[in-house]
């Protein structure tokens, strides 16, 4: 198959940009992600043709079609299987799903956390507004409890997913976080999602203006409240980092004063780490909770990947008993002879 | 192994090999299948299972039964009844006695007509000795007992293991009987227990005691030979339908040239199209075990986009699942096989049991128009055809296609003339390289003026990035379009292309070699038994017209032809009447059903019965 | 409000109202059906959203259209051409003026045809100005501006809110136009924006600028006065299709004494059957919006087995996923009510467009044999009749049932006698509360040997545990059973069970004034179309006979008689032929199709000719 | 509707036996289970009738047949969907949910973590035995990577699920883990999950002995590797209590020899802890990773209940409008009287 012939051409983010007039509200956060993940691209140094987008059903579903790559928006919480049938059969390319609370976390939960757990090499996109938009404002699988919408008049009854927790529960391999309309902090994530061989998967915070406006904004406008995570850093944020993380021995995380604690009691990031425990941790501080979120990298850590393992044995059949021969398989077994 | 009875000559004979689920009567009858197959007889086999993984030792739901039919001339179905039942067991004489010729012959393991298992299935008093069996000829074979006996110097194994060996016992009792050869049972021990020479020192005595106890005991008074039947020549094996669909897949992969991706889902009785697959990784298949059907078949989706074949395999309650996914392949245009081994339903129904009730589902379960091609397997063997057929059109016109088989063919099979791989068509398609609109654009929805098909344009191709979706497409360039007059257009389109492949698909063929005026029309898996009838009511000297449609969706060409030219028309179907709708609908014919849903397929008996009935009418 | 200019009377307008999403044209139409609906016309409505939540204003994806047709008589269809188009800009006037009727009127906000908006709507040039509307009568109106400057003091308000009460100001000058008591919108405005004065009071006042303006402008000659139409007598509503849907879910929960179960998915244009019976919880209705569609259908089947009624809505993408569980339930024997207002496909298709493409696969969709009842509502209002029906029958007959709608009939409204609720149906059941067997056992699936039903025996009830599963079962213990004459049996009752529904629903009526010989037989949606076209067509001279279709499964018992009496049958479908399909393999009549599948409704005029076509031949 | 009419009747466990013949596979891990929970019935106080077992499709799922209660044996992986509805509209039942390893976590994963989520008040009982039994032998998301069975000759690829950490990640309330064989620990956990109201997720190590044999002999076996989590008491284990638990700095959990560590240093269970990290921490301890396995409930947390909060909203709204009058509801809005 082809594996493109301009991998060294210099692209821009326009180069990116498909010539479909782009449509979502006025004000969108998605228009936000469009720009930085077309401004992204060229640095993933790869020419168009290798890139795919595939998407499910929502507004922030129709990604793809403003992409100058290949694409597929398909059916409604299907794209992370759909996409596992194509980075599977085509090592070649790079994947990316794009998808929405509703369309990952409530009809498509089983094939993300499926995908996850696999380590298919997928890069998956979930854009948490927090609300069904295209469908006109019903609540997802990650509004807040109580949350009054269309459905919901008296409010909803269902406790939300924490989409890092299930994604760390599922086993993923790599699980970050970033805010629609921080350019360097979604940027940096892409980066690293690109990077890691396996599914990563990257929850940005994208504000719904129609239905769901501010969801974020005591993290998207208040800067103070995000934490950014550093690998090997000690975690600390605030307007003059004067706030910190610890951990208690029974092993919960804390906010606290970095002066009063003490810098050094403060906890380090270890996105590589063997346990999964610390990143879950982490993925429990909300704002709801501690007042502030954490944004960046929590979980990377290399791990066998579907994909590789696939073609892998497909090369060992191949070395144990040659290429398939179609006569002899039809032959396998007792045959006989009328002559 | 030498002889000194007396020989007589049968034309055809129906053996069932019943016992309990651990008693191996599915390895016995392949072996006995096998044997007979390499002798060159014709045949056909019907396993039937238990749906209990291990329904309890003795009970009546826990019997297990393999029947074969072969003859010295070509045969189209396992039998109506079994001419030979070998019970191990009282369980599996109960279930199955009541399906025997009378006058047939039973061969009964006296060791286990002991009284607990007379009660587990339901006797008060032993069958063997209060003439309950007096329509039949009895064998009492103390076949536990004995394979015990004979297997006392074999080192290394316990009592109970030697008394597993006794389907080996009663396999070289037939095999004696029968006359079959036995060296490729020995040669299977060997290689199938090479890692454990001790079981295979002990199933090969055992089998061997089955000869010699045939060859010696006064029971026996005389063996049976039934001449090798007159097949086209050429090798064959022995095949079964989900074997056949394995091979027919890869087939299509080579033929193609396209890598084939299978996802799936485990389900009875789908599984080992899965499970086979699965073993040939050096042709370069790849099986994904999904997390659901859904999963299965938008992975298969997936790779087709990517340009390998995508294919999915399940059975009615799995298949029923991934109706949106091939909606959206209707809408995307890309080729997609999806395998539907049929069984009973509804819902979970009975999943060990054949039934055609899917085929009005593969037609129209989708959410609004959405044609997609059906293609159904008409025999164990057909089912490797079927499944090049199916890839074939899927890859021609990019469109999903439905291949049906059902539990019947899944696991019957039959001697297959192995074909010569340059009589195998062609299939392989062009990936789109360049543009193909006049502005030097790329048109993702610019058809084929002949196929209809649209460019296949996979990922990697530099230049012709385009986006694909659910959503209607303008007409040629694939832009989401709302405009009502596309709407219709695009709507006509499909239509026309999935219409047109009548064309490409050969005429339905006519058996009717007395000029009838009732003919008998059928899909699936009725082919033998409708093959069968259709005989039984000639040698009957009445006349009847068959025709047996392989191609559902569309009809071939000539079908309204063919109907329109007979007065009566009977469709037997093991459904209330699927088929049957959609050719009084399309042909306005007035079409009548031979019907009964017992989760097993026709007897040639009732069919012919039914057949006459409608003929004299 | 008074009036000086003379007042012209008319039978009928058909009035489209045209703007951006963001320009509050549903609310304007709204608003002058209800002051159409309070001054006694009778009426029809079709709004045209947008698929887009908010596309780019100005933009041609962007135009949000509602039409209100209203007449001094009875009236069937929302009209085929509009006789008068307001467009608030350029986009609402290029994809709306070809719809329009030759020598129509048009009233166009100029404020809006700047270069911009032009240019967004594609047009070379100002087409108000360069002579491409000669054809209409053109009233150019400075809508945003006059509004604007109409609010200047209004406190609290900024001139870009005001500029977007401009629709009030349009309604103003219609309702001046049509003379429409202005009563009501002046009242509604009051209650709607309560929380915000400054906002009501900018529309009041635009509201009045816009009546008075009519009344001013010598643009405006003379007004119009359409008389009421001689309706039954009773109290009235206006009722969309999924409100009455709504409210027949309600009553059927009242009317069988069942508490309400909704588990549903949003997904359009099913999503407000969902949030509006969840504002209904002092009905005791339970609203689950589930993970998905799957479990939505599950959870209602849930609800059911416990002895509720188990509801479930979506549209196609939806209803498709359910088909496995609607498989389950119907082995199961429990009531269920599956909503399906369909819209067009296939696959994602057009969201907000109406089709009539889901018959087949809520007949068929599922695997194996398992026959579902289907009831279609053929008019807005008439959804409410239609979904105490889908229940009465799901209930009675333990079986679930599909109700047919579709983005017409959900968006669309018409004036509703509202029901005396002593005419409504008892629709209430029994629970089994002892055994049933003769020797004091509780069987399952023992049934009423009138409906075939079995008992519902819900958890709860001492001394009736049972389990109950998809696997076959045993006639009357429900046990499971794999006896091949006992699943024949069960195929069949199951299909005896539906099939004998047919008794228990009305006949269907014939409307053949004059004795034709063709007849036009329809179902759903085209109710209306097909009522206006046979007017037209008998109104010239020729013969037509209707019936329509509102049981699809079983049909009713006189459907063959109906259908064999005449010569020439045209089904007219938004799709490529279901009923047709259906009507034709059940009667064996030459039934032809008049099908075009636009995600729109059929105008009466079309259908109008294809009957002359068809009734000359 | 009927609250049954025999609560105080004292039942035993043989008043739970259907009269379905048990048609597992002898020697199946699945009668023992079966054993236990008919022993425990009569803890509940509750007459037959007011119990129902929903499980959907495998060897497990057949379990209801056996119970001398209401039971549905429904579709493959709908059973936490169907049981759902009934928990919701007849809060007066007791619902519980039995389903496989494949039936819950593959086929069935969304709905699962959905209930979790949700919080319905449903009794969870996963029967694991990390294969599909009822199939014939295919690997289940629960087997082990690498894992030869039918359908993976070669071994299987995907890295499997933890049962436990998805459901904590998924915002379970309840969750626990028992061993087939082991009566008294099951009988505990089944109490426990009992008298927990909303969502009880329970993990049962179950022997397939046809196709997955020895499966969990390292625990089932072998009593000192099992760990049992008491809450409020220091985590230890082994033969004579010589092994235990202790938290590092990073979060991580470790087992240690107590004698070496100090008995102060072993973690202290706290099941009801508001944060889920604890619980998660356990999770990750596996026999692989660790060579012990812990048992018992891990997590039991007090949270609103769905079932709960919707009949509340039941009642609120009839409070606000009183009970719904249907001839006022078809007259909302404008109406209008013809003569
Ligand atoms: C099978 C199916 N069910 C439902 C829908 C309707 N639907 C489309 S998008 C959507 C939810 C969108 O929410 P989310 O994924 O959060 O995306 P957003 O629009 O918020 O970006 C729903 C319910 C559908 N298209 N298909
Ligand atoms: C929709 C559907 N897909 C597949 C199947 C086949 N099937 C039945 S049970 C099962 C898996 C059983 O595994 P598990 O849930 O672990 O239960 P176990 O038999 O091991 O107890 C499968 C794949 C089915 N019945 N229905
Ligand atoms: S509805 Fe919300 S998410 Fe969708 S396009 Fe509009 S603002 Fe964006
Ligand atoms: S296959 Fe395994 S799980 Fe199923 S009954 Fe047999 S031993 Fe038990
Ligand atoms: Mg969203
Ligand atoms: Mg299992």
């Amino acid at each position: 198959m082809s594996k493109g012939n301009g991998d060294l051409v210099q692209l821009t983010g326009k180069d990116f940009k498909s010539d479909q007039e782009v449509r979502w509200c006025p004000g969108c956060g998605d228009y936000a992600i469009l720009n930085v993940v077309q401004g992204f691209m060229p640095e993933l140094g790869l020419s168009r043709e290798r890139l795919v987008f595939v998407s499910g059903i929502g507004c922030a579903a129709r990604l793809p079609y403003y992409m100058q790559t290949y694409g597929m928006h398909s059916i409604h919480g299907r794209a992370p299987a759909i996409a596992t049938g194509l980075a599977v059969t085509r090592p070649d390319l790079s994947v990316w799903v794009v998808t929405g609370d509703g369309d990952a976390l409530s009809i498509g939960g089983n094939h993300l956390i499926h995908a996850l757990r696999r380590n298919v090499n997928l890069k998956i996109l979930l854009f948490n507004n927090r609300i069904y938009g295209l469908t006109k404002g019903q609540y997802s699988p990650t509004s807040e409890l109580g949350k009054v919408t269309k459905s919901t008049p008296m409010g909803s009854l269902d406790y939300p997913f924490n989409p890092l927790s299930i994604a760390i529960g599922a086993e993923a391999s790599f699980v970050a976080r970033a805010i629609d309309t921080d350019k360097k902090g979604l940027t940096e994530v892409l980066g690293a999602a690109a990077r890691h061989r396996g599914a990563a998967f990257v929850e940005i915070l994208q504000n719904c203006n129609i239905y769901n406006d501010g969801a974020f904004d005591y993290v998207r406008d208040d800067k103070e409240n995000r934490i950014y995570l550093e690998s090997g850093e000690r975690i600390r944020f605030g307007a003059e980092g004067e706030k910190g993380v610890v951990q208690y021995a029974d092993g919960s995380l804390k906010i606290v004063d970095v002066e009063e604690a003490g810098e050094n009691s403060l906890l380090v990031h270890d996105a590589s780490h063997m346990q999964a425990s610390l990143a879950f941790a982490l993925s429990r501080i909300t704002f709801e909770t501690d007042g502030a979120v954490p944004l960046g990298v929590f979980r990377s850590l290399e791990r066998e990947v579907y994909d590789d393992l696939m073609n892998d044995q497909l090369d060992a059949a191949r070395e144990q008993s040659g290429e398939g021969d179609l006569a002899t398989l039809l032959h396998t077994g007792d045959t006989w002879t009328v002559a | 192994m030498a002889k000194v009875k007396p020989v007589e000559h049968l034309e055809r004979v129906v053996i069932r090999f019943a016992g309990d689920s651990g008693d191996g009567m599915q390895l016995t009858g392949d072996r006995f299948t096998s044997e007979t197959a390499a002798f060159g007889n014709d045949l056909a086999t019907l396993p039937d299972f238990p749906a209990e993984i291990r329904a309890p030792a003795g009970s009546l739901p826990g019997v297990s039964g393999f029947q074969v039919h072969f003859a010295d001339h070509d045969i189209l179905t396992p039998g109506d009844q079994p001419s030979v039942l070998v019970a191990m067991n009282p369980a599996a004489l109960k279930v199955n006695v009541g399906d025997l010729a009378k006058g047939g012959t039973i061969i009964v393991n006296t060791d286990a007509f002991n009284d607990r298992n007379l009660q587990k299935a339901g006797y008060a008093s032993n069958p063997i000795a209060d003439g309950l069996l007096s329509d039949f000829h009895v064998h009492e074979v103390a076949l536990s007992s004995m394979t015990v006996e004979a297997l006392k110097d074999v080192d290394g194994i316990t009592s109970r293991e030697a008394e597993r060996s006794k389907n080996f016992f009663a396999l070289g009792l037939m095999s004696w009987l029968y006359n079959r050869p036995a060296e490729g049972t020995l040669a299977f021990i060997e290689s199938k227990f090479a890692g454990r020479p001790e079981i295979a020192e002990a199933n090969t005595k055992a089998f061997k005691a089955g000869w010699n106890y045939g060859e010696t005991s006064e029971d026996f008074a005389v063996s049976y030979e039934i001449a090798p039947a007159r097949l086209e020549p050429g090798t064959y094996r022995q095949i079964s339908g989900n074997t056949a669909l394995t091979y027919g897949l890869v087939a299509a992969s080579k033929l193609s040239g396209l890598p084939l991706f299978l996802g799936a889902y485990p389900i009875t009785p789908a599984s080992d199209v899965l499970e086979q697959l699965a073993q040939l990784k050096q042709f370069g298949v790849r099986t994904f075990q999904a997390e659901d059907e859904i999963a299965a078949a938008g992975a298969a989706l997936g790779a087709s986009f990517g340009g390998a074949l995508g294919v999915t395999t399940s059975a009615g309650p799995g298949v029923v699942l991934k109706s949106e996914t091939v909606g959206l392949a209707v809408a995307l245009e890309l080729p997609l096989v999806i395998v539907d081994v049929q069984r009973a339903g509804p819902s979970t129904g009975m999943p060990t049991k054949p039934e055609q009730g899917d085929l009005l589902m593969v037609m129209f379960g989708r959410n609004s128009f959405s044609p997609v091609p059906v293609v159904a397997a008409a025999t164990p063997a057909g089912c490797f055809h079927a499944a090049i057929e199916a890839a074939r059109i899927a890859i021609k016109y990019r469109t999903p296609v439905y291949l049906l088989s059902d539990a019947y063919l899944a696991n019957g099979s039959e001697p297959w003339l192995i074909p010569d791989l340059s009589t195998l068509p062609d299939i392989s398609t062009e990936f789109a390289t360049g543009p193909n609109g006049d502005d030097g654009s790329f048109l993702p929805y610019k058809r084929d003026p002949e196929t209809l098909a649209r460019p296949w344009a996979i990922p990697g191709t530099p230049g012709l990035e385009h986006r694909i979706g659910g959503l209607e497409k303008e007409n040629e360039t694939g832009n989401i379009s709302y405009d009502p007059e596309n709407h219709d257009l695009m709507v006509q389109l499909r239509a026309a292309k999935i219409a047109g492949i009548a064309a490409d698909i050969p005429l339905l063929e006519l058996d009717d070699p007395d000029g009838a005026d009732t003919l008998v029309l059928g899909w699936g898996s009725t082919y033998g038994a409708i093959g069968a009838a259709a005989r039984r009511v000639r040698a009957g000297g009445r006349k009847v017209a068959t025709a047996h449609l392989r191609h559902l969706n569309p009809f071939p060409s000539n079908t309204g032809d063919v109907v329109r030219a007979y007065d009566k028309i009977l469709v037997p179907e093991i459904n209330l009447g699927q088929l049957r709708m959609l050719i009084r609908a399309e042909y306005l014919v007035d079409a009548v059903g031979y019907n009964k849903v017992r989760g097993r397929p026709f007897l040639a008996a009732e069919l012919a019965d039914a057949i006459t009935t409608l003929v004299d009418r």
